[in-house]
């Protein structure tokens, strides 16, 4: 390993690393700045991979732009979760440096996920993230809901795992290699043994996507995490699985039966969820259901890889993870205290907490897709793509329930602004400073992708090669 | 030279920056309105002075043909969306008119909206540069972000500050528009697709794609799905339910601009997108649209006849006289086009004159119900005086401005269907009959219910008073404006200019 | 070499599959289920291993170890789960814990 | 010229929109001076644009509507007819304004009366003078909105304005196939100038000819009150009076006759068209003589009068009497007028009494308004050697020269309806002036009574505009109206002819006036009343208008209303609206289809995955074995 190869890791390490710092720091002074030093360690990897342009290749790891790219972007959304989660785990008494720390293994987990170059890798950093994950979400020792959600997440998480790592045996048994360069050079006809361990992985990854039918687990998790834990586990999981797919794709191209099963998921998650969302009273779950029914879109963007669905996968993924990152974070700063996760509890709240308000309605309206938003653009490139894949009944289908989602978006709307609080509220508390950076990040970057996509979508050209 | 300027630029976002005007006043809504009013007059001024130069515009000779100003920039390269701004005669008269619209909608709302004051100027303004987006755009792709803008300020415009079953309503409202507009939008990227296909270009520009030879298949189910969106607007027969409990929830200033803008948004889109990128399918459907807008007009007359609250029955009657919009338009015939576009004009200050009338009747009386009022020509005259006028232009008086616009639209579809023409004029009768009912029931007869009532003040006066000067100026003296869109039309119709 | 790889297969397949049916099975007890896991896993590396046999190559043992790795850790997380929610609800019956649904 | 025909018109409208905005602020003496000197000053006007006149002549003052090859310029057309209808509607409307000055002197709305009425004048004379159909039709809408507007004058009662609503709608349709007829025409020649048009006569089919007749006639029946369309005008007497001789006796109910008159060469060429016109106006003339025999309201009583004579105009434009048609206009104007003023006078005089059976005895008492009076009802009879009876009498000659069945039969109807016509005056005069009690009258004002001078005598003498020419020379009008395209036409019927008809007329004028004397003077006056009163057999249908309000509100309006609630309710809100609640209704229930299936707990959860596992596995089974 070359100087080099280090310096081009370097990011990875930083986070890796500083998690090991962080918890020995917790040791050592508890209670110091360690989100302060956290948030300088994931600011410094940010830094580095946005500065230094190096890539290189070494055995499972390939520091491609693309990766550099995913890199850039996680640590972003994890600065944002942990701006988020300095002031709400003051609130929830979520004491000691275990939280900051098991970030910054996360944003490591992943960015290895998304810059392997071999399954084992991905293996590792898909696990290594969820790992990380099963302690975030129950982290909140004394509330019943977090500890139910970390059962579940964890249940289901190790079965995926097992899934996963049993496709990618019946893969390398059929090919003898772990290599993803090599497995993508197909034979002329693909052995089942091969195909199947294919499947596998696939759905391994489809319960990180929380694709239907490895959904089920999301809402609950959603709802018992803590909501700056479900802002970072519905953004970046979400984008680092999104880009494990992307890696794994090209293992199948060319094989019908693949698109046909990327196909049905597409659609039963697109339509599941949306409907699901209609019927829900709590905010979180609501929020979950749309987030499974906008991993459809991004499943259907994948349908149409062929027709450049990469970019739009990925301008997807980036677009959902700003206005996913802008609610949870709304609705985090204004649960404070009491869980305020009843949409009912949302009344004229817009009017009593403006930002947060103002923020979560963005956000909505971005996840509706409704210019000028990001989540319109988003949306705009995935139906294209898959007009150009000549997928005419899932682009129908994806409008249709498009519509339908405008709806349960719109009831949250009408609860922050058209709705009388019933009884006198007292006024919400001001916004720390950190909370607002924390809003108002995401938002602008849904605003600014909604109205000049141009650049990052050049990128993803770029990036994609 | 006036095309450096990017005055159309300035016509877009000049009210979105004065929004930015509004947020240090926000608290102080003495303060706020006077600046609100002074960006929309000054927006006002700007059409104006457009109209006024319009000839002198249109002698530079433009990159368009037909076109006064066109600005064109990269937006979105990656998509093939351009930045494309065009101004013909057309977007002209729907500019100063929008410009026009929003100063009233902003003075007759002067007083009644009480709270919220610095949300309320700022919605608007947002909708101002949402609405002048859509009748400038000229890349499919910015018109439909702009069609999709302007929606939402009115979502809030009636879900907060309107009265009765708002939320459903304002709901209903937006559903009802999403769901043809993103049918639309999959036409829409067809449609670019297609071009892409077959030019290897990839572009939304409208006057690249009107270019693109498409089979007769393809061409239907795309008019159809641009068609959708656009009837919803209109409103046709049977889309139209969204529009009398959008007009009767929204607050007076909501209405005025449903009825002023909103509404013409869709014609407008049919003129400028429709028929030009799709004139086959367009004459295939053309029975379609007789057929629905004759039923519109009979349908919405009979039932406005049965309403009780005054501003349903307005609302009713708009779709009976966006019906005869619709006529023109399906004819496609010099004539009938032109007598469309004015009647976009006139149904605008007509009806729009006639909510902010009920508005005000309704700050004072906190009733719109027919049958709580009569007698009205004793107890507030000038009210009753204004409100005769412009009904009376509503049925289409002539010499008062709807006689113009309906008259020419029949004129010109005789020459193409006469058996529409003749069932149209049906309608007119129609319209005599529920307006009559109206203004006999609320200004005639005796007093039903003691209703403390104030005749207008001046700020009512002088808006009124403007709107019906231009009722009769219209009505009497139309050729500036049919002179106006003549090229365009001449253009559209397959003419040269 | 001695065992032909269907057979491995065969086996690692039973396995696995009895592993997912025992833990759908057995949900009445959390302890039981994750076991159900660990021969899941248990099967996932015998392919592993099979495969590296059949191909002559490290990578396949290689990823059985951190597998291993992996089920440990998982397996302490797990354990302490169990413990937290034990002392919550006096119960290691995983459907008692479906507070939240819909 | 131009000039002149300027005034003619804008001085009106000026004096309209002045008394409309001012004239409630200003003293009431100034609207009423400007009100009525607007008129008079266009009276002037029309007499110098007379003296001035030499061959009609086309103005032009500036473009209206003007798209494409859509041309209706703000153009006017002068010619004899349009002249000398200037001239009549500027000179009675005067009087009519100065009457008015009275008749309103102490009713509070003064300038919303002066300045409609003003209006009024300008719309009628934009009808007369338009030189293109969508200008007419302009004058033709506001004189139906004015008219509207002034049967609803006295608002608060629901009747009058429901009687001004009923108006304008009716006419409203009759003016629909008018605009139909319009564009129609524009689809044929590609023109709406009605001096173009009047040419076209031989380039255009004759079926369509004859449609486009029968929509102008429809549009002449709405505004003039003919079957099927004349149930509007005797309600329409809910107006102040001055209104009803103004607009529903001397001008606005003659516009059909004149509308026809000015089309007859584009219409006249269709037998067809004639035959229907004239049969419209001789059913309508005798339909309505019936009817005014029972009436006991006296504006009744006129308006029925009107709706007959106007049915004997129509019935004359029918016989390509042009000249008789227009020449009866004139007189029944002047005739008509006086007798609506009149009435006016007793109406006041007798503090709003109008039923017939309550007055009486009134010669002595209003000998003013008696003398007057009687002149008028002696025109109307068509008396021997009255205006009436000349124009009358041209009308019917023109039919009997006509020949043929239907027109000897319209012939026979038209004699009886005089007769009948003179017996219903002649009952009015009698038991209004005549015998009974006399009752307690108020003071008229001077000008009320000085106005229906000149309006007896015009109509009196107004014989000599058109002496018969077996006289000798031939008539005043006959040579002034004979160049214009139509008016020459119509056979004339032989001078000895002609004088056989006239005494026929005449001896049923004075039966109709001598059945009256036997039945209502003296001492049989009391018991014919009382007859009258406790209702003759068939008494009620004539009084009713041979029920058609009851037949058009059974077949039309109560149909609509229902139609109209159902469409709301069952269409708009059942229908549309409950299937997309239904809808959402559905898509909502099917949301809880996916929200059931988390049930929360884990094994759901791993179910689900492991189920795709085997469900994946499965297919590919299926894929991949042969």
């Amino acid at each position: 390993m070359t100087k080099a190869d280090l310096m081009a890791l370097m990011p990875l390490i930083i986070l890796a690393v500083g998690s090991v710092l962080v918890l020995l720091t917790g040791a050592v002074r508890p209670g110091g700045y360690l989100y302060e030093l956290a948030g300088a360690l994931i600011v410094a990897s940010l830094l580095w991979s946005l500065c230094l342009p190096a890539g290189a290749v070494m055995p499972g790891l390939a520091i491609t732009p693309f990766a550099r790219f995913f890199a850039v972007f996680l640590d972003s959304a994890g600065l944002v979760a942990l701006l988020l989660a300095s002031g709400y785990n003051k609130r929830r008494a979520i004491v000691g440096e275990e939280y900051p720390a098991t970030l910054l293994f996360a944003l490591a987990g992943m960015g290895a996920a998304c810059a392997a170059s071999d399954l084992l890798m991905l293996f590792l950093g898909l696990e290594a993230f969820t790992f990380a994950f099963y302690l975030l979400v129950a982290i909140e020792r004394d509330s019943v809901r977090g500890g139910e959600a970390g059962l579940k997440y964890l249940l289901n998480g190790t079965l995926s795992a097992a899934v996963l790592a049993m496709g990618i045996a019946l893969v390398y048994c059929s090919r003898g290699t772990l290599r993803l360069p090599e497995l993508a050079q197909q034979p002329a006809t693909l052995e089942p043994l091969f195909l199947a361990g294919f499947c596998l992985i696939f759905l391994g990854l489809a319960f990180k996507l929380s694709l239907v039918p490895a959904h089920l687990w999301t809402p609950d998790v959603y709802q018992g995490a803590p909501a700056p834990v479900t802002a970072l586990l519905s953004t970046a999981s979400k984008g680092a699985s999104a880009a494990a797919v992307l890696l794994i794709l090209p293992l199948m191209a060319g094989w019908r039966g693949g698109h046909d099963i990327l196909w049905c998921l597409s659609l039963a998650t697109m339509v599941c969820g949306n409907l699901a969302a209609l019927v829900q009273t709590s905010i979180k779950r609501l929020l979950a259901w749309s987030s499974v029914a906008q991993m459809g879109y991004v499943a259907l963007a994948f349908v149409a890889l062929p027709a450049g669905g990469g970019r739009a996968a990925i301008f997807y993924v980036v677009a959902y993870a700003a206005a996913g990152l802008a609610s949870f974070g709304a609705v985090s700063v204004l649960s404070d205290g009491s869980d305020r996760d009843v949409i009912d509890q949302y009344r004229g709240l817009g009017y009593r907490n403006p930002l947060a308000g103002a923020v979560l309605t963005v956000a909505l309206f971005s996840l509706a897709g409704i210019p000028p938003a990001a989540g319109f653009m988003a949306k705009f490139a995935v139906f294209s793509a898959a007009l150009r894949a000549g997928e005419i009944t899932l682009a129908v289908v994806g409008v249709l329930t498009a519509l339908v989602a405008v709806f349960f978006y719109l009831r949250v709307v009408v609860a922050l602004y058209m709705s009388p609080a019933d009884g006198v509220e007292a006024a919400a508390r001001r916004l720390t400073v950190s909370e607002a950076t924390a809003l108002a990040i995401p938002t602008l970057a849904t605003v600014v992708m909604g109205v000049y996509p141009a650049p990052l979508l050049d990128l993803l050209a770029l990036i994609l090669g | 030279m006036m095309a450096d300027l990017h005055l159309l630029t300035v016509l877009v976002f000049f009210p979105l920056a004065g929004c930015l005007l509004m947020l240090p006043a926000w608290k102080h809504p003495a303060a706020a309105r006077p600046l609100a009013l002074g960006v929309m007059t000054g927006e006002l001024l700007l059409a104006l002075w457009l109209y006024a130069s319009w000839q002198g515009l249109a002698a530079l000779k433009p990159a368009l043909p037909g076109y006064l100003l066109v600005e064109d920039a990269p937006w979105i390269a990656a998509f093939g969306i351009r930045y494309t701004l065009g101004l013909d005669g057309i977007s002209l008269l729907m500019v100063v008119l929008t410009a026009f619209s929003f100063c009233v909608a902003l003075v007759v709302s002067w007083r009644s909206i009480g709270e919220k004051v610095g949300l309320f100027l700022t919605l608007l303004l947002a909708m101002e540069t949402g609405i002048m987006g859509v009748f400038l755009a000229l890349d499919l792709a910015l018109f439909y972000l702009f069609w999709e803008v302007m929606l939402i300020p009115m979502f809030f415009l009636i879900g907060i500050w309107g009265h009765g079953r708002r939320i459903y309503s304002t709901v209903k409202f937006f559903l009802f528009t999403m769901f043809g507009s993103l049918l639309m939008l999959l036409a829409i990227i067809a449609l670019h697709l297609l071009h892409a296909r077959q030019s290897g270009v990839a572009t939304f520009g409208l006057f690249e794609l009107i270019a693109t030879p498409l089979p007769a298949g393809t061409q239907f189910w795309l008019f159809a799905a641009f068609f959708l969106a656009f009837a919803i607007k209109f409103p046709l027969f049977p889309l139209h339910t969204w529009l009398p409990d959008a007009h009767t929830d929204a607050p007076t200033a909501g209405s005025v601009i449903l009825a002023g803008l909103l509404l013409k948004t869709g014609s407008y889109g049919l003129i400028r997108f429709g028929y030009p990128l799709f004139p086959q399918a367009a004459q295939t459907l053309t029975p379609l649209i007789y057929t629905l807008a004759i039923a519109g007009i009979i349908y919405a007359s009979l039932v406005a006849f049965a309403q009780e609250d005054m501003k349903r029955l307005i609302a009713y009657s708009s779709i009976g006289h966006m019906g005869y919009v619709a006529i023109g338009i399906a004819a496609w015939e010099p004539v009938a086009l032109s007598g469309s576009i004015i009647q976009m004009a006139n149904h605008g200050v007509t009806t729009g004159a006639l909510f902010a009338m009920v508005g005000m009747l309704d700050e004072r009386a906190h009733t719109r119900e027919i049958g709580a009022f009569g007698g009205l020509w004793g107890k507030i005259p000038l009210w009753s005086f204004f409100f005769l006028i412009f009904s009376m232009a509503s049925v289409g008086l002539p010499g008062l401005n709807n006689f113009v616009g309906e008259f020419l639209v029949l004129a010109g579809t005789f020459t193409k269907a006469p058996l529409v023409a003749g069932l149209a004029f049906i309608g007119i009768v129609l319209t005599l009959v529920y307006m009559v009912r109206l203004v006999q029931e609320v200004v005639f007869q005796v007093e039903r219910r003691p209703l403390p009532l104030a005749d207008l003040d001046c700020r009512e006066i002088c808006v009124l008073a403007v709107l019906a000067l231009l009722v009769v100026w219209m009505g009497v003296h139309p050729a500036p404006l049919l002179n106006l869109i003549h090229g365009p039309v001449q253009l559209l119709t397959g003419g040269v200019p | 070499m001695i065992v032909p790889l269907e057979h491995i297969l065969i086996l690692a397949g039973l396995l696995f599959f009895l592993g997912m049916g025992g833990l759908l099975a057995w949900r009445a007890n959390l302890i039981m289920m994750l076991v159900c896991i660990e021969v899941m896993l248990n099967a996932v590396m015998l392919v592993f291993v099979g495969g590296s046999a059949r191909w002559g190559s490290a990578d396949g043992q290689l990823f059985a170890i951190f597998i291993m790795a992996l089920t440990s850790a998982e397996v302490s997380l797990a354990l302490a789960m169990v413990v937290y929610l034990h002392r919550r609800r006096k119960t290691v019956d995983t459907d008692q814990f479906s507070e939240m649904g819909g | 010229m131009k000039l002149y025909l300027a005034l003619i018109l804008l001085l009106p409208l000026m004096g309209g929109i002045f008394n409309a905005l001012l004239g409630r602020t200003l003293p009431r003496r100034v609207g009423e001076v400007v009100a009525c000197g607007v008129i008079w000053s266009a009276f002037a006007c029309a007499a110098l644009a007379f003296a001035g006149f030499n061959g009609p002549v086309r103005v032009e003052f500036g473009s209206w509507l003007a798209a494409f090859d859509f041309q209706a310029p703000i153009a006017l057309y002068l010619d004899q007819l349009s002249l000398s209808l200037t001239l009549m509607i500027t000179f009675v409307c005067g009087l009519i304004h100065l009457y008015s000055v009275g008749y309103m002197q102490d009713d509070p709305a003064h300038a919303r009366y002066f300045a409609l009425l003003n209006i009024f004048v300008f719309a009628m004379l934009m009808l007369v003078l338009a030189e293109n159909l969508p200008l007419l039709y302009l004058g033709w809408e506001g004189v139906g909105f004015c008219s509207y507007a002034l049967i609803g004058f006295w608002y608060t009662e629901e009747q009058n304005a429901t009687a001004g609503r009923k108006a304008f709608i009716t006419t409203r349709i009759g003016d629909t196939a008018f605009g139909i007829a319009i564009v129609w025409l524009y689809q044929l020649s590609g023109s709406v100038s009605i001096t173009h048009l009047n040419t076209m006569g031989t380039l255009i089919p004759a079926a369509v000819v004859t449609t486009l007749g029968l929509l102008l006639l429809a549009g002449a029946a709405g505004k003039s009150a003919q079957l099927p369309l004349s149930v509007w005008l005797p309600d329409a007497m809910a107006g102040p009076t001055p209104v009803s001789a103004q607009i529903h006796a001397a001008t606005m109910v003659t516009a059909g006759v004149y509308l026809l008159a000015r089309m007859f060469p584009l219409i006249g060429g269709s037998g067809t068209v004639r035959a229907a016109i004239a049969l419209t106006g001789g059913v309508t003339a005798f339909y309505a003589a019936t009817c005014a025999c029972c009436q006991r309201d006296l504006k009744r009583i006129l308006a029925y009068s009107t709706i007959s004579q106007i049915g004997y105009m129509v019935l004359g434009v029918g016989a390509g009497a042009l000249t008789g048609a227009a020449f009866h206009l004139l007189t029944h104007a002047f005739f008509k007028a006086l007798l609506f003023l009149g009435a006016g006078c007793i109406i006041t005089a007798l503090h709003h009494q109008q039923d017939i059976f309550r007055m009486g005895g009134l010669r002595a008492k209003l000998p003013a308004v008696y003398w007057p009076f009687l002149a008028g009802a002696l025109c109307l009879a068509g008396f021997p050697l009255t205006g009436g009876f000349f124009s009358k009498d041209a009308i019917l000659g023109g039919v009997a020269a006509q020949g043929g069945p239907l027109y000897g039969g319209l012939l026979l109807l038209g004699l009886i309806t005089a007769l009948l016509t003179s017996f219903y005056t002649f009952r009015m005069v009698f038991v209004v002036f005549h015998g009974g009690e006399e009752p307690h009258t108020t003071p008229l004002p001077k000008i009320m009574t000085l106005t229906l001078v000149p309006l007896a005598l015009l109509g009196l003498c107004g014989g000599v505009l058109n002496l018969p020419s077996y006289l000798g020379h031939q008539g005043i009008l006959d040579g002034f109206l004979g160049s214009i395209p139509g008016f020459g036409g119509g056979e004339k019927s032989s001078s000895g002819g002609e004088i056989v008809l006239q005494i026929v007329a005449a001896i049923l004028s004075l039966t109709g006036l001598g059945l009256a004397w036997f039945r209502y003077t003296g001492s049989r006056r009391a018991e014919a009343l009382a007859r009258e009163e406790a209702g003759l057999p068939g008494a009620g249908f004539l009084l009713n208008g041979w029920r058609l309000d009851n037949l058009y509100g059974a077949l039309i309006i109560n149909p609509f209303k229902h139609l109209a609630r159902f469409f709301w309710k069952q269409g708009d809100e059942a229908g549309i609206d409950g299937a997309l609640d239904g809808l959402a209704r559905l898509i909502a229930r099917l949301g809880g289809l996916p929200a059931d299936w988390s049930t929360g707990r884990v094994a759901t959860s791993l179910f689900g995955l492991a189920g795709g596992v085997c469900v994946v596995l499965a297919y590919l089974v299926w894929v991949t074995l042969p």
